[in-house]
């Protein structure tokens, strides 16, 4: 077992904080990223795209650079330690994930590729009005019609919906199962209706009325496929969440050492100063969770045990996101309150992604269900 | 020692249950209910009704407009307030700036602002805390020099909430530089028009802007609208901000929401059931309302033992456990939204219910209540002197 | 509503504290009455005897005051107050609650009379080999025998089994149902076999082979009478938790005042102190709950309400007496982990009722079904 | 990166794992896995079996029987032995005093002493806190005054683990009471059969005898047991204090116990399933167990990245976590052991389990995990300083 990073991971990370930590260097340039659409900065994404970041995950002959889990939560937790606003997340690695994994040549050729080169934004439309989480769609419906097929239904919130050139869509397929559809948001029976949600990014309501799709590959049950993308995605967003935290963690200890109240610092106050060594103790066990996960994924693990590695690290990550997020306000006083100040982006951040993929009790209750099925939990499969 | 509400608090609560319900427009009670935001006008109109039927201002004195309540009175007015999402009486009229002039003030300018500061004719705006003078308030820097009939006002107040509907601001200001900084603070009351003074919303992290920076420049204010005595009013602070401890564990407010959280949960179909038969959730629901029962009896018990009038040093408690409850409902309510939460900028054509639209900015706007008001680390600290001596 | 205690309740709480806090005054008296058979001491028994104590709760026919909950929870915290190991809980509270309920006019004459006079310990043998609390008997069975009865099986742990001088023992009945019956516990058949148990108490394994056994009143299905006996003692419990949480309260407050480390008080370190804080706050709040709790017993409310309050009593000071227990100690330090120091008493006694009659999350689970039945849960029925 | 061991880590883990599981007697590693107490022989006994088979002292150097293992493999031998239930080697013979004389002691004190210390030919007991001296050890009083060839001591220690079996004690006390408090220590071993030193058992609260208070009186020590320099022992304190942080999560026992108590959980039988089927025991199950995987990678990350041998700051999370895991599995125990609990003083003929009756004694006695070796708050101000520089 080996937790160090090799020299190539170490230079992708330096080479990352690089790029984003100087584009987003003062706080103030994140905050007019998110204040105009699309939400985040369309230059910052070509910049990623250019650095390859963008293809990452994707193999080589898809424009991609072959990378494995270990490598996106390096990139994803470096966005997180900005709360970088641009959609690596639910584009490169959740809608680009399904389609690298259920897509034909052609399809990844070309949606890769256009990922890649940060042509095009992808987005992954999966949550339905009423669903919480599952890896199956029922709300939309996907109808063969011989040649075409066609889907109607709502998906809301789909992240980035509005700013999307293409959608992959999850629908109820006509002999039972779900299936994933490629849906040109632009074509007749598609309406989108975007908003900004809490954290600063966008979200949207997608309205298909009869919309012409083609499949994702085959017409066939994908739901083992949008499982497995979708714990991938909470891999790397339980990364995202590690860079959040250590910033956040950080902040707040500078705060308190310049901050004066009663003629002292604020990190005269043991009170204070014990609960940032909790948030810090926090910080590491959930750190080392996510780069297991990490790992569990990047060493080809069977579903089942990366199931197991996401919902862990779900678990842990929200605990300790939420304690983080809160103190770390808490700990600020009023100027963590404010928006011009960063902490609450941090906050309000962490709580997106906990509610993105299934919060801590979501996995907690799915994990107890099998307690009894097993003596000791080993970290190696 | 008796479980019941006295024949008469019963009716009492029976009366103003009846009033809050009927009397208060029903359009003003949903925005409260659904944790949107009323406006200026809404919330004038509101006291307004509340003070012509004289329940705007009960713990004024009778003189003006006071009911002389018990403090079990008192406790069921705020908690039949809250449960009827009638927007309660504007705190900086009706418990800051009102008591401390009824306390203090001459009778020249009790007759010129009390019965507008209860009809709302003047809403007013609070000026104590300073971007360096937090909780350690009496470090406050605005300065206020007497030139001729006037004081002249320089300097900058911060978290003023609702400060952009502001007609009159009461403001500490710092008169003595030269005494210890409890010894020289004075309070004036400014006319928010006045040349000089200047509003600043200030953007919270939940996207509102509900609080102000107050900035003054050279601003002058009449000699007469100085309260009590010059540097005397540090003492003023402190029976502002110690009054009215009634209603400060806010428990009709969390019985509401977490009684509206059960429907949300009921609403949410999960396999065979709802999300409220979901052991998760059910024991959540169960941990929250035992708290809010403690919280409550407390305030109850509180209430009942201060006959004297004076606070209890419970109050604390009140305070700390209240503010806490507060929060935990608005997280336990994200989480009933789940991933829906995300939607929260989305419009009334949205798949997502109102409430779970709202429910993420009211947990993030909730994180304040543990800050404002003395902060829960300045509650933990009166209890662990004043009543553990330590 | 009214918490205030009237004239004649204050009256008997200083008594008590006269005579109970004077017995205990010095902890060391406390641990003598621990170290020897039967684990309290039989002179403060008698002198609860006779300032009536025993008979506090009991009809004045039978030798009792005709007091109510709240004198009973009077009793019970003062009690706590010094961790006196006298069976008031058990012998007068439990057993002597289900003589009231359920005994004939004769049995309530002898054996409450024998409680109220201090001559005679009974012990409510309820908790059976595997049993969870509930207020139903499974492993002991009783036989009908025409003119008699007789019980088989095992009751552990009986507190003060071995010392009682009178058995009341729960019995599955041979029509189904649980009976309640009176055994000497010097007849045939019963085997009794004694030991200490955590808290400086005394529990028995009670074995029953035939032995002889009277019903107490008729012969019939009890389980509703133990379960209100049951809340009546968890009531009572609550009460004694909050002299236990009280007091250790107050000595850790003390002791952080006292003790100097690196030259300074305790008292000095904010984080020792908001700890102690919080556990005050634990202490309100619960003091709210059992206070209301005995209310609600005192005023005759319904089985139902009364369950509903013993169940929230038990949860709330569960939390409240673990957090207390365990604080308490660790902000002694190295102290608090000897026996010859108070504080450690506290905490396993705190223990101790935490298990007796259901810890929180017992109680917890039984309110979450039925927590969709009401909207708003009110103080008042 | 690598998840999984490598080869040569995984084959002296299954190495190890024989060994523990086949060499060392059952019914020692029973009264260890049943929170039983061992007497002295037996774990004399189990150290000798480790010792002889160079198992004993890894972390010595190697001229005195250590093995110059990697940290990782360090990690493996804890995990491993505390997963058997092998009773760890003695604290104060092979983490305490043995290094301490391996470094800073002569050639003729480490021949003399060494081999009998790896060997418990010797049984080491630990004379260093005092009734006023806990967390700010360097206030001790203990004196010890030179008077010709032997230093003359007079004092009182406490906390003193196992000092009813100890050979020898090392002791801390203060020979120069003139400079700063931590510049005027020294160590001395000290035989516990010396004239005049006498040992008294301190009860627990579990009714446990396993800490003692040692009085010196007039003891009279060679010379020739000073270890290393007079007055410099505040040096050599710290050194031990430091030392050997790899298994201080314990990680090994609290997955041992945390197994153990799924089993107790589905032995017990409610309505159709067992308690391990309840949502309330299977979720805090699974949190317990994801804490302590969390805690284990942390561990293991830990040792892999301290290749070079220095404690990583990050050691002081697993003692903060790791001593709260160890207490938070006996919490679940005594809940699982439920009404059944009340009965630990019970013998076997008892109808409740041995793990039962022992529930609670086991969780009181593990309060003091987050008081020794470092208390919780000592281990909090070294994070909040060392690493967020607060």
């Amino acid at each position: 077992m080996d937790f160090n990073y090799d020299d190539e991971q170490q230079a992708l990370r330096e080479a990352v904080r690089g790029l984003i930590g100087k584009a987003y260097s003062d706080y103030e340039e994140r905050r007019r990223a998110v204040a105009a659409d699309p939400g985040f900065s369309e230059q910052v994404w070509g910049q990623l795209a250019e650095m390859g970041l963008l293809g990452l995950p994707f193999e080589e002959q898809y424009g991609g650079m072959g990378a494995s889990a270990i490598e996106v939560g390096i990139v994803a937790e470096e966005l997180g330690r900005v709360v970088a606003p641009e959609p690596f997340l639910t584009t490169v690695v959740l809608a680009g994930g399904a389609i690298a994994a259920a897509g034909t040549e052609v399809q990844k050729t070309e949606l890769l590729g256009g990922i890649s080169a940060g042509e095009s934004i992808v987005a992954f439309a999966h949550a339905e009005p009423g669903s919480r989480w599952e890896p199956t769609a029922s709300v939309v419906t996907a109808t063969d019609g011989g040649d075409t097929w066609t889907l109607s239904g709502t998906k809301e919130p789909v992240i980035q919906g509005a700013r999307a050139d293409v959608l992959i869509v999850s629908a109820a397929l006509p002999e039972g199962g779900t299936g994933l559809f490629v849906v040109d948001p632009s074509a007749q029976g598609v309406s989108r209706e975007g908003y900004r949600t809490h954290d600063g990014g966008r979200a949207a309501r997608v309205v298909l009325d009869g919309a012409a799709a083609t499949p994702l590959g085959a017409a066939e049950d994908r739901t083992g496929v949008i499982a497995r993308v979708l714990d991938g995605a909470r891999i790397a967003a339980a990364n995202e969440a590690i860079g959040l935290m250590e910033v956040a963690i950080n902040t707040t200890s500078s705060y308190l050492t310049s901050r004066k109240q009663f003629g002292v610092p604020l990190n005269t106050f043991q009170a204070l100063t014990f609960r940032a060594a909790d948030l810090y103790v926090q910080l590491e066990l959930s750190r080392s969770v996510a780069v297991w996960a990490s790992m569990v994924l990047a060493e080809s693990s069977t579903d089942e045990f990366v199931a197991q590695a996401a919902a862990r690290a779900s678990l842990r990550i929200s605990r300790a996101g939420r304690q983080v997020g809160q103190e770390a306000i808490q700990l600020h006083g009023g100027i963590g309150m404010t928006a011009e100040y960063s902490i609450g982006a941090y906050t309000s951040r962490l709580t997106a992604l906990d509610h993105l993929f299934g919060d801590g009790n979501h996995h907690l209750g799915l994990l107890a269900c099998r307690v009894g099925d097993y003596a000791e939990l080993e970290p190696v499969p | 020692m008796q479980l019941t509400l006295s024949a008469e608090d019963a009716e009492f609560r029976d009366q103003l249950r009846e009033f809050f319900t009927t009397k208060i427009p029903q359009e003003i009670r949903d925005v409260v209910r659904d944790n949107g935001e009323l406006t200026r006008e809404q919330l004038v109109q509101s006291m307004r009704i509340l003070n012509e039927n004289g329940l705007a201002v009960p713990s004024w004195p009778t003189e003006w407009g006071g009911k002389d309540w018990t403090l079990m009175q008192k406790h069921i007015w705020h908690e039949e307030l809250q449960r009827a999402y009638v927007p309660e009486p504007l705190a900086f009229n009706a418990s800051m700036i009102g008591p401390v002039l009824a306390q203090f003030a001459t009778q020249e300018m009790k007759e010129r602002f009390l019965p507008a500061t209860a009809n709302m004719d003047i809403w007013w705006s609070q000026g104590f805390s300073e971007p360096d003078a937090g909780s350690d308030l009496a470090s406050l820097k605005t300065r206020a020099v007497r030139d001729g009939d006037h004081y002249v006002v320089n300097g900058q107040k911060t978290w003023t909430t609702l400060g952009q509907f502001g007609d009159w601001i009461f403001t500490l200001v710092r008169t003595n530089p030269e005494v210890k900084k409890q010894a020289g603070i004075s309070m004036l009351l400014i006319d928010m028009k006045s040349p000089g003074l200047e509003v600043r919303p200030i953007e919270l992290i939940d996207g509102g802007k509900e609080v102000n920076e107050v900035w003054f420049t050279d601003v002058r204010v009449p000699v007469e609208n100085l309260v009590g005595e010059e540097n005397r009013a540090w003492d003023y602070a402190k029976f502002l901000l110690g009054n009215e401890r009634v209603g400060i564990a806010r428990v009709g407010t969390t019985k509401a929401r977490l009684a509206q959280a059960k429907e949300f949960a009921a609403s949410i179909k999960v396999g065979d059931g709802t999300l409220l038969d979901d052991p998760q959730f059910s024991t959540r629901f169960v941990e929250l309302e035992t708290d809010l029962l403690a919280l409550e009896l407390t305030a109850l018990r509180v209430a009942a033992n201060s006959a004297d009038g004076k606070p209890d040093p419970a109050s604390s408690v009140l305070k700390l456990k209240g503010s806490e409850l507060q929060q935990a409902v608005t997280e336990l309510t994200v989480d009933l939204a789940g991933p829906a939460s995300l939607a929260s900028g989305a419009d009334d054509d949205s798949t997502v219910p109102l409430w779970a639209r709202r429910s993420t900015p009211a947990y993030l706007n909730t994180r304040k209540t543990t800050i404002y008001g003395g902060s829960n680390e300045v509650q933990r600290q009166i209890i662990s002197r004043t009543i553990l001596g330590l």
